[in-house]
């Protein structure tokens, strides 16, 4: 089964790069852009056909490892 | 397996001329395989067949010279059993096409050729080109190369402490990216790369090979038909993170006496390593394809010849160390694997899937390459410069010259890079020479790389003399004593006689200069077809120097270190505007020769400055380069916050005295109270010397004129690149 | 005094923290490998040092704060055998949650690598006792991530706690932390995180000795 | 409108942090992991009601800034 997990920071962080990256497309000409938001996007391949176990394993990694969630939210979509 | 054709070669790059040379050396076609391997030893760049001819005029002997070019770096003695180890690379067209990576693995590239001899990298350098700062791409090439030279040098842990970058439109669709590492060794524990003996085992080290670096046109032949674009990345990507653990893995297993030749794969990877490593050792050597570690499915044994990933080694190990060394590499959680064993048949063999798919003498590859002498002719003289008019204010111009593009800070960029790691660095960027310490010693090396390209432009021969002289004056300018040199040598085409005759004459500048100031070239690495539709690079052949200090703690500086102090200018002044950044950035004309060298000059003036700092008689020192005198006042002050009061001391215009760029002089800053026996000393020694005025308050006051604030200079100084890069 | 210096994977500023520490120990410390699952028995300081363990990626400090040894230290520590974590090693201990909050992107975007001034905030800890208060020290930072984030109720909490090692001086934040911090302490001042570099000025050939009265604290508090 | 542009490095391009990741992941005893990828994910709030508008300008952000094609592919999607 093949997963992504996106992990962005909570609102209220500052998200300098987003920031940024919405500053250049104004500089590029591209108009009418509101908030821009970075993430990370985390694509995994697991050996599990269930998908509530798929699910509860990911999570158990994002806790763990994938996402820090003093700053980060992080978001599973299974495919 | 396919017979390549002559379509095949010409699709590698390969002319009509060395494919009949192929097949005699063959003896019959090569099958795909082998048509790659040739294409790629053949190639300018494993080659050096347009260059070698000439860079074989180069001194590169002195007693203190362990090993001169012809391995992965050149190595010096630094006495007390340390060697330093170093060498320059090019990464200009991966830099181009994606700068962070470019430059990123162009770094990571020269660290292995490093401390694939031994050495732990104590230092790095990076000499860079962009295009004319108002061109489109230029900021978007600035920050990526920047970026990318921090980011794997930082992770590295080695400490980047100096450099130099120009901006010119002749590199709008050329930037050059050259990389220089500096390491650190013990003269009885460096490593070559020959491949001695029979029955030893051939071991791959480091990262999986993936379809890196396979370029467009060698993929073009009927073999891969079916790989998509998607298959064939070109830009190779960095991880240092396994350069990081590759180093420490090497390192620990050079303790012991397990290797007997070790050589990074580099361009060309698996290909040029083996064929070199054989080549070297006077033997043969057959690989097993199967056991190569692979990152994806399927690859071609092509594929993997030809593949340019990062990361990876090649040793040669004595029989039965096996075990030993991947415990190493295993640790460092490193791909570990022995793919092949070196024969007595002087050919390389490899086999895949039980069967043969290359068979070909090495000395074919290596001995019988292709060798050019190139026509070439010598370049039309730069027409005299012409009169100049007298500038209206010193102060005025200097504002101006201190915020050009090629006088301007480089603040915003070494600030990316961490030039403090490893806690040896005496003398950071900023000075003339960078200065590391040799770690646990009171002993210290200096260095830096220079060039002026549009001297060399003006005249090549002049001009590669000038850049050797200025790095040696940078290293003399911080109390080191030049040692040897690696060279970056950035031109345009050189089928076209005039580019030709560019390299031809710079290499000779290079080596007389080489010569005279007893610092010979260990290393060094050519870029040639650096233009674009015709449009060649300013000539760019980079000196990147080493100097010794045997007491770190007696060391010159730039900034002035309080007011009341005397300034010297050691050297003599004839005002020399050709080529100089006052004509260009203020008059707007690129004309005039080149300032003249006068080598015996050069030495004796730089022996003196020297003489001075070793005796403890001397801390503030700059030398004079791009943009004159005033410029070089005007740096002393901004990096101190102190000002000074100075008059014209000589003969002929002032524009020429304050802006002209005549070689060999450093402005020396004592205490009033040592003036006159410096001077009497310097009479003695046959060098001019003359005093310019002293240090005081917090402006510049040239010939009485109103004073510039110091502050205000800096100002303009620090400013201009942080604008250019905030867009 | 027995000290130990933690070797991750890509860890670079291992051998300069030991230098520092000889320096003022007078003895080499330990060098422990990252693999490792023990320490030895009596400790009285565990450094983690610069650098950038696991290549910094996923998030700096992340892959490292879940090593085999980081278990050994965390038990340690919350035994109360002193911690100094500097730059990756503050980013460590962030991501173990020894100390609150995160290191952030630069708000710059660029790694920065200079010499900043910053203020120290509390001597009356076993890492800051040889300075005197609010004096004013230079110290170089080095690094991507040292955008110092927690939310408020945490800044105000550290600040309320006396918890604030160090504030870079006003003007001169290289990175966007919150406050200004450049430095913290748990809540026992057993463990100390900070993003600049004190083994880099802790002779004179460095530029500046601003950085060795943390060693030299350490020191005189435990030997 | 709200969009979502997920780059990621191409097939066949070496991802050191997909592969530290997944190194990391195995360490912490989480095992059948196959490959790891990591990518970034921009979230963007656009001024449009037309999809097919939309999707045209964050192709041309994408192309122009986003994403650098000599690496890495993109995907779009809109909310
Ligand atoms: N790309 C770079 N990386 C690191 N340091 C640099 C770089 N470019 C310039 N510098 C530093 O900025 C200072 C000025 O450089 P440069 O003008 O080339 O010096 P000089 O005129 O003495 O040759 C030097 O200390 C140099 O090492
Ligand atoms: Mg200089």
């Amino acid at each position: 089964m093949k997963a992504r997990v996106t992990v962005m920071l909570k609102s209220g962080v500052l998200d300098p790069q987003g920031k940024a990256i919405g500053q250049a497309l104004d500089r590029l000409g591209f108009q009418g852009v509101g908030e821009v938001r970075q993430g990370k996007v985390i694509e995994l391949e697991l050996d599990e056909t269930d998908a509530a176990r798929a699910r509860a394993r990911l999570s158990e990694m994002c806790e763990k490892l994938l996402a820090n969630t003093v700053i980060e939210n992080y978001a599973i979509e299974l495919k | 397996m396919t017979e390549a054709t002559l379509t095949h070669a010409i699709d590698h790059g390969l002319s009509e001329d060395e494919w009949k040379h192929i097949l005699r050396v063959m003896n019959r076609a090569p099958n795909l395989t082998e048509l790659g391997i040739f294409s790629v030893m053949w190639s300018e760049h494993c080659s050096y067949k347009s260059s070698r001819v000439h860079l074989k005029k180069l001194p590169t002997s002195a007693p203190w010279v362990i090993q001169g070019p012809g391995e992965n770096a050149g190595v010096i003695d630094i006495g007390d059993g340390d060697a330093i180890i170093f060498k320059m690379e090019s990464h200009n067209h991966p830099s181009f096409i994606e700068p962070y990576q470019g430059a990123a693995t162009g770094v990571g590239g020269i660290m292995r050729d490093v401390f694939t001899m031994g050495a732990r990298p104590i230092a790095m350098l990076n000499a860079l080109r962009f295009g004319d700062p108002k061109h489109p791409k230029t900021q978007h090439l600035v920050s990526g190369v920047v970026a990318g030279i921090g980011g794997y040098g930082n992770c590295m842990g080695v400490p980047t402490v100096a450099g130099e970058v120009n901006f010119h439109k002749a590199y709008n669709g050329n930037i050059l990216v050259n990389a220089m590492c500096v390491g650190l060794a013990r003269t009885d524990k460096i490593f070559l790369s020959a491949a001695k003996g029979s029955g030893n085992p051939v071991v791959y080290v480091g990262s999986k090979t993936g379809r890196d670096g396979i370029h467009g046109a060698t993929m073009a032949s009927a073999e891969f038909d079916d790989a998509s674009e998607e298959k064939r990345p070109t830009v190779q990507v960095g991880d240092p993170f396994t350069e990081k653990l590759l180093l420490e893995a090497c390192l620990e297993l050079m303790a012991t006496d397990a290797i007997v030749g070790i050589q990074d794969m580099g361009a060309a990877g698996l290909t040029s390593s083996s064929c070199e490593m054989a080549d070297k050792g006077g033997s043969g050597i057959e690989l097993n394809l199967d056991k190569v570690p692979c990152r994806e499915k399927g690859m071609t044994p092509y594929e993997m010849m030809l593949s340019e990933s990062q990361e990876r080694m090649l040793m040669v190990l004595k029989p039965g160390r096996e075990a030993e060394a991947e415990k190493i590499f295993r640790k460092w959680e490193l791909d570990f694997a022995v793919i092949g064993i070196t024969t007595d048949t002087k050919r390389l063999v490899l086999t895949f899937k039980g069967e043969t798919v290359a068979d070909i003498p090495v000395a074919a590859l290596a001995d019988e390459a292709p060798l050019y002498e190139r026509p070439w002719v010598e370049p039309e003289h730069a027409k005299p410069l012409g009169e100049v008019a007298e500038c209206a204010s010193v102060g005025a111009a200097l504002q101006a010259l201190v915020a050009s593009p090629d006088l301007a800070s480089r603040r915003w960029i070494y600030e990316q890079y961490d030039s403090t790691v490893m806690a040896d660095t005496v003398q950071k960027p900023g000075g003339d020479a960078a200065i590391v310490r040799i770690h646990r010693t009171n002993k210290a090396i200096a260095v830096k790389c220079d060039v002026t390209p549009r001297y060399v432009q003006a005249d090549p021969f002049a001009g590669g003399q000038q850049a050797v002289a200025e790095t040696w004056r940078n290293l003399t300018a911080v109390g080191a004593t030049p040692l040897a040199v690696t060279d970056n040598l950035n031109f345009g085409n050189p089928q076209r006689p005039e580019i030709m005759g560019q390299f031809v004459l710079a290499v000779r500048g290079i080596g007389d200069a080489c010569r005279a100031l007893d610092f010979p070239v260990v290393s060094g690495n050519v870029s040639l077809y650096n233009e674009t539709n015709g449009q060649a690079i300013l000539p760019t052949p980079a000196i990147g120097g080493v100097g010794l200090m045997k007491d770190v703690t007696k060391h010159a500086s730039v900034p002035f270190k309080g007011e009341g102090q005397a300034i010297l200018l050691i050297g003599d002044t004839k005002g020399h505007l050709g080529q100089s950044i006052y004509v260009r950035e203020m008059l707007g004309r690129e004309e005039g020769p080149a300032p003249a060298i006068d080598l015996k000059i050069e030495r004796r003036n730089g022996d003196f400055v020297r003489g001075l700092i070793e005796a403890g008689r001397l801390t503030t020192v700059h030398d004079v380069s791009d943009g004159g005198l005033a410029v070089a006042l005007a740096e002393m002050a901004m990096s101190s916050g102190i000002g000074a009061r100075v008059a014209h001391a000589g003969a002929g215009s002032r524009t020429g005295f304050w802006f002209g760029e005549d070689q060999a002089r450093y402005v020396l800053a004592v205490p009033a109270g040592d003036v006159e026996r410096i001077l009497s000393d310097a009479k003695l020694a046959g060098v001019p010397a003359v005093k310019l005025g002293e240090t005081s308050g917090t402006s510049l006051q040239f010939d009485g004129e109103a004073g510039v604030s110091v502050k205000t200079l800096k100002a303009g100084h620090e400013e201009w690149l942080p604008k250019l890069m905030a867009g | 005094m027995k000290a130990a210096v933690i070797v991750f994977p890509a860890s670079n500023c291992d051998r300069d923290v030991a230098m520092a520490l000889e320096r003022s120990i007078g003895k080499p410390p330990l060098m422990a490998w990252h693999a490792d699952a023990s320490l030895p028995d009596r400790l009285d300081l565990i450094v983690l040092p610069g650098g950038f363990s696991y290549g910094d990626y996923l998030r700096c400090g992340a892959m490292a704060a879940h090593s085999p040894i980081m278990r050994e230290v965390i038990a340690r520590a919350k035994k109360g055998t002193p911690l100094l974590g500097i730059c990756n090693g503050f980013q460590i201990l962030c991501e173990t949650g020894l100390l609150p909050g995160a290191l952030m992107r630069n708000a710059s975007l660029k790694f920065v690598s200079r010499s900043v001034a910053m203020t120290v905030e509390a001597t009356n800890t076993m890492f800051t006792a040889r300075y005197t208060p609010g004096q004013t020290i230079r110290i170089p930072v080095a690094h991507g991530d040292g955008n110092y984030f927690a939310d408020k109720a945490t800044l105000d909490r550290l600040e309320g706690e006396g918890q604030i090692a160090f504030r870079y001086a006003q003007g001169d934040n290289p990175n966007g932390a919150a406050r200004n911090i450049a430095g913290i302490f748990n809540e026992q001042r057993t463990i100390m995180g900070m993003m600049p570099h004190p083994e880099r000025v802790s002779e004179p050939l460095h530029g500046g000795t601003d950085g060795k009265a943390i060693f030299d604290s350490l020191v005189g508090a435990l030997s």
